[in-house]
């Protein structure tokens, strides 16, 4: 929609904390790969410090996260402040699953996330290609303000 | 090197001494006081009890997983789930902190949910409840409380559960290596499977039937023969350390003709190793799940899947219909959720349990023959790798695919077997990776994949795989 | 007297004048007219059509019904149930004072549900409505209207039905005299139902095909065969008139051998008498409704009576799968009842539609050997009160309790028979009144109620039955 | 219940309007019957008037109605007075079944039809003994006032 085709990028991905599910976010790791973006795929049980490390290694445009143990609220707390203290300024943080406890008001869910510093946030079910429409836009945002 | 192998009374005690050490609670963990207590509670508590009066007068019992983060919120959860659901089991799931083994995170979320009175973990923190909270919730109760879960370590978890009047777990190798844990290595999941096992044993050798259970790994999406594999080789670790009893999970995908020769096939060939193997006496209760990746999140079509779970427990001659609750999809489920949930269940059980219907054999017949050869084959190659002992030969297999799973959380995992629906809806290898298959195996399979793609005039992909993935929780078979 | 013998094409049309001259709306039916509309409807919204589609792709559709007092809010109904409940079939329920030919009465209901924008009326006032109202209904979904409905005297009513673009309804005579009228006697309603009948033949002779579908009785509690001689002499009425497509209704009471069999002796007894009496060219479609005198309240057991509703019309190889929604038991049911209840049992159709599972035949051959000889017992004893007429001999079957039902609001029945539960939920014959039953066919009764007295421990009497007739609301099937 | 087993009493049952219902009644006949009542049973579609004269004809304690089209509001009015009116002073008019079209508080059901004239209003699955019970107090009632 408007995004242009030719935007790729490198994506960390994997799932937050003490959290195993993994089929989720294996499959949008399927989708960005099929749409061109380099995938750099932690799996499972992965920690805030290795999601940062592995983004700065491969100097990532986006980090993907994906929660389904409702326990997200707790885990990804102050981890955008994290990744700006690293030097991972203005990175695309997107978060996906089935993020709380208790069903809630959708958008309450994706304002309490918003505020935790995550560009997007994505109910369960989410289809791949929505989020990848999103990134590219967002890829193409964060560089036209990086020049 | 791993063996099957009976661990020795001295070992079990000694690794026992470390066990308990992990979390202050262990401390409260006496074993010939535990069995005294368990002797003296009404015998339709014990789950092997249960079990049994089911088999024999042909009752099937609902079974789901129900977690709250505090003693007093899970007793209010399961006597109503007992009262408005007419339940018979009632699960139990412990939060995935604890599964984890993370004691002081789990305390933290514990307090916080007593302080708040809401709960702040998606299970209960059963090793910072200790004995005495378990034992208060099997008290409050009439049903067997049914611990539902799944962990690397879960030995002082079970030391807890056990102490506190449960009497059974999934002590379930490669559930556990594969799906509950992401960085730990095969062996070790062994180990603790070993020592949970050996204390199962040790209680039945007593005189208090406790129950293990396994479904091998989770099964949505891929064919049934390599999970009967891995199930058995769950399972005779199990026996090996003393188990008597064993709740056999097969999982349902959707086309019956399947789904029930693959259960049959998987009690078929399970007698058979035991019997090769040398172990006698064992029990075996079938159970059956309706295994989705996605459940439906509309609450008429979740219904439809109870539908299909009860008629395949019905189908299957099993005692357990291992359901989830109609909010599945979205959330942990109120009690509300889960009774409303159970109530339906057990009217489909009442109303199906002692009917006259099965499945037509001869579409049967050659759906078993391929099953059997398949499982075999992944079997004998598991025994070759370790000389004949079920488990020595395991970490080979894992590492070369011969023991395979695409969905795992495992990074140990080859991750190449991949498995698609026919147009019957069974689930068919699309990709065998690398289990030992003969070529008329691997060629059934492309088969009844061609089928597909003839009848719907196109090849089958990737995007086919995800869709089969999440066609009954939109309300279709394919 | 009567006799079963087609109207002449004089009788009929004189007739008919009288019958559009029973209100206003009657001025704006116009066969040949009402003939070319038909013609250039979408076949799909044909209920016949429709049918042939689901018998040929082994598709089973949901059918219930529904009725609201105004055009207005039908559509509103019908299209979001439609889309919401991914209906097949959209079931039309005129209102009962419609079906009592009060129009002035439905008339006021109307005006008043129009004036307060509420329905003040059980069903839509078909006649009061009139063409253009049905019409508009028609046109604005996309599946066929099916009207669902009894009445003793539908012939304006149905009228103005077919000619607004529907096309099937259930002339059923007994039905109709017994369930649906207290005081008109048979004759009276087997002279309005050879009228409707020969209506339908009209149209279908013109090549719009009309389906008529008869269930003999309400059935809860009855055992079948009764049911079975009842609506085969409904049926044997419609055929004369010139019907072609019969919807035959079955009814499923719990066991699902017991339901399984008495469909097929229903539908090939059907086929032997309509072969011996020269009827040729008629086209079956059967349907199945799990027929309960009160359905449950409890919204999770009336999701099971949908599953047994669903798994009938899979073993009967139903194309209609008739239900009730899960408001059954408490008021005329809102758009969200009806949509939920039909996502429901379309998820479970489409699950269970293609899948390989069938009755146990052998436990069914004596069923099906007993059953047969009932109802051709009843069957030959009216045709032989009637010198070989099915219908010259029926009023005196009814007066003398040949035909017989206890439940029936028509002063004019025996109400000696009744049933009762086996220990397998199969109804017997409690009593079986004056049926013309042989001794071995009341001795296979009384030994399956005698087995059921040993079981229980105590003997069946009047509150059995009535426990019997609410057991399945309470989740239970006995 | 405190109630006098030895009350007996005559009652005209029946479904009224154009309601063929009838399954609900037959069972509270039966039990009426196996209780010592005399019954006087009218069957389904039953017209106000019909009542009225079985009442009168056999001197009846009780008239219970029974109504499941939904549309008993309309089909009871006026049914007191007319009762009165025909000389039935104090008759027992009991309703039960499916009153109304759409499922309402139980309460306002009960209201409405008690402002209807009704001494008593069951709702759907009431049991028989339950209704017998009462029936023995308000006679007992009854005929004390009458005394
Ligand atoms: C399969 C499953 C499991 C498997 C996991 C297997 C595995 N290795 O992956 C097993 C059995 C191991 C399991 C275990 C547990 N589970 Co679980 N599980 C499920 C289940 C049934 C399906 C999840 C799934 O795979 N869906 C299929 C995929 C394709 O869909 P998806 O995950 O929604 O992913 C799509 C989108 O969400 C999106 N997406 C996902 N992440 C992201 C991220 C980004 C950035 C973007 C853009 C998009 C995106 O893209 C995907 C593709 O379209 C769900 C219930 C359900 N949904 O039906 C429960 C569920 C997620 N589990 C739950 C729980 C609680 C647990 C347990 C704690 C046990 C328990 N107490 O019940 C344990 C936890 C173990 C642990 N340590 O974490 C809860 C979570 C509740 C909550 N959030 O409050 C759920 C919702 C069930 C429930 N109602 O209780 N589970
Ligand atoms: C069987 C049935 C029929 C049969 C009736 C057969 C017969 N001859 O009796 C048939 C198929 C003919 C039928 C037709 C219709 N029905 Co109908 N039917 C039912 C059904 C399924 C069961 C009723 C029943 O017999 N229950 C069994 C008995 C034992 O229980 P019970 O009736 O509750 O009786 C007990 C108590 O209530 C109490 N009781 C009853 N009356 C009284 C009176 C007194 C004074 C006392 C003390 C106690 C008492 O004692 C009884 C014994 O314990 C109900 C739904 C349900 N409940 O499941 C719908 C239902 C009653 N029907 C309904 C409707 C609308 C109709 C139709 C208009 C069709 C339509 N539009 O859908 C036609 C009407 C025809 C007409 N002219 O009246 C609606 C009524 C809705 C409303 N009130 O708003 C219901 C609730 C279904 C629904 N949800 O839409 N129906």
């Amino acid at each position: 929609m408007g995004a242009d085709n030719n935007i790729k990028g490198t994506v960390v991905t994997g799932v937050i904390g003490e959290d195993v599910h993994i089929v989720g976010i294996r499959i949008i790791e399927q989708a960005l790969n099929d749409n061109g973006f380099k995938v750099s795929s932690m799996g499972a049980q992965v920690s805030q410090e290795e999601f940062i490390n592995a983004a700065l290694e491969t100097n990532a445009d986006a980090i993907f996260i994906s929660s389904f143990s409702g326990h997200a609220e707790i885990l990804v707390r102050s981890f955008r402040d994290k990744c700006t203290e690293a030097g991972l300024n203005d990175i695309i943080l997107y978060i996906g699953g089935s993020l709380l406890l208790r069903e809630e008001q959708w958008e309450e869910v994706e304002k309490k996330f918003k505020d935790l510093g995550f560009n997007r946030v994505y109910p369960p079910g989410t289809s791949p290609t929505r989020a990848i429409e999103d990134l590219k836009k967002d890829i193409l945002l964060r560089r036209e303000k990086g020049d | 090197m791993i063996k099957n192998k009976k661990l020795s009374e001295d070992e079990f005690f000694k690794q026992r001494q470390e066990v308990l050490a992990q979390w202050p609670t262990g401390k409260e963990v006496e074993l010939d006081e535990a069995i005294e207590y368990h002797k003296n509670l009404p015998p339709e508590k014990n789950f092997v009890y249960k079990m049994r009066y089911a088999k024999e007068h042909d009752e099937i019992y609902a079974s789901t997983g129900m977690g709250k983060a505090t003693v007093e919120e899970q007793i209010e959860l399961l006597q109503y789930v007992e009262k408005e659901g007419k339940a018979d089991l009632l699960g139990l799931s412990p939060d995935s902190l604890t599964r984890q083994n993370d004691y002081k995170a789990a305390q933290r979320g514990w307090e916080e949910s007593l302080k708040t009175g809401k709960s702040k973990l998606n299970g209960l923190p059963v090793v910072n409840c200790g004995v005495s909270g378990i034992r208060k919730l099997v008290e409050s109760v009439n049903c067997p409380v049914q611990p539902r879960y799944g962990a690397a370590d879960a030995r002082l978890c079970d030391e807890i559960l056990f102490a506190g009047g449960c009497s059974n777990s999934s002590p379930d190798v490669f559930m556990d290596f594969w799906q509950h844990s992401a960085k730990v290595p095969l062996e070790k999941v062994v180990k603790t499977h070993q020592y949970v096992c050996r204390l199962m044993g040790y209680y039945t050798e007593r005189g208090v039937p406790i129950c293990a259970g396994a479904q091998g790994f989770y099964g949505a999406g891929i064919p049934p023969s390599l999970q009967t594999a891995t199930v058995i080789l769950s399972l005779l670790l199990q026996v090996e350390q003393g188990v008597k009893h064993l709740s056999v999970k097969c999982t349902g995908h959707g086309n019956l003709v399947q789904d029930v020769v693959s259960s049959k096939v998987r009690l078929k060939i399970l007698e058979e190793y035991l019997d090769k193997l040398g172990y006698k006496d064992i029990e075996m209760f079938p159970g059956i799940s309706f295994s989705l990746m996605q459940y439906p999140v509309e609450v008429g079509s979740s219904f439809a899947v109870i539908f299909m779970n009860t008629l395949m427990a019905k189908l299957i001659g099993a005692q357990q219909n291992d359901i989830r609750t109609v909010a599945e999809a979205k959330a942990i489920p109120t009690k509300e959720d889960v009774a409303e949930t159970f109530r339906t269940a057990k009217a489909m059980q009442n109303f199906i349990q002692k009917q006259n219907i099965k499945l037509d054999e001869k579409e049967a017949a050659l759906e078993a023959q391929m099953e059997e050869k398949e499982v075999k084959a992944i079997l004998d190659k598991v025994l070759e790798f370790g000389d004949g002992d079920p488990l020595a030969g395991a970490a080979k297999a894992v590492e070369t695919g011969v023991l395979d799973n695409p969905f795992a959380a495992n990074r140990a995992a080859a991750g190449k077997v991949l498995g698609i629906k026919d147009s019957a809806g069974a689930i068919r290898y699309y990709n065998t990776g690398n289990l030992p298959f003969s070529k008329e195996i691997i060629d059934y399979h492309k088969e009844k994949i061609a089928e597909r793609e003839a009848k719907q005039g196109h090849k089958v992909s990737y995007e086919t795989l995800v869709s089969d993935l999440l066609a009954v929780s939109n309300g279709y078979l394919i």
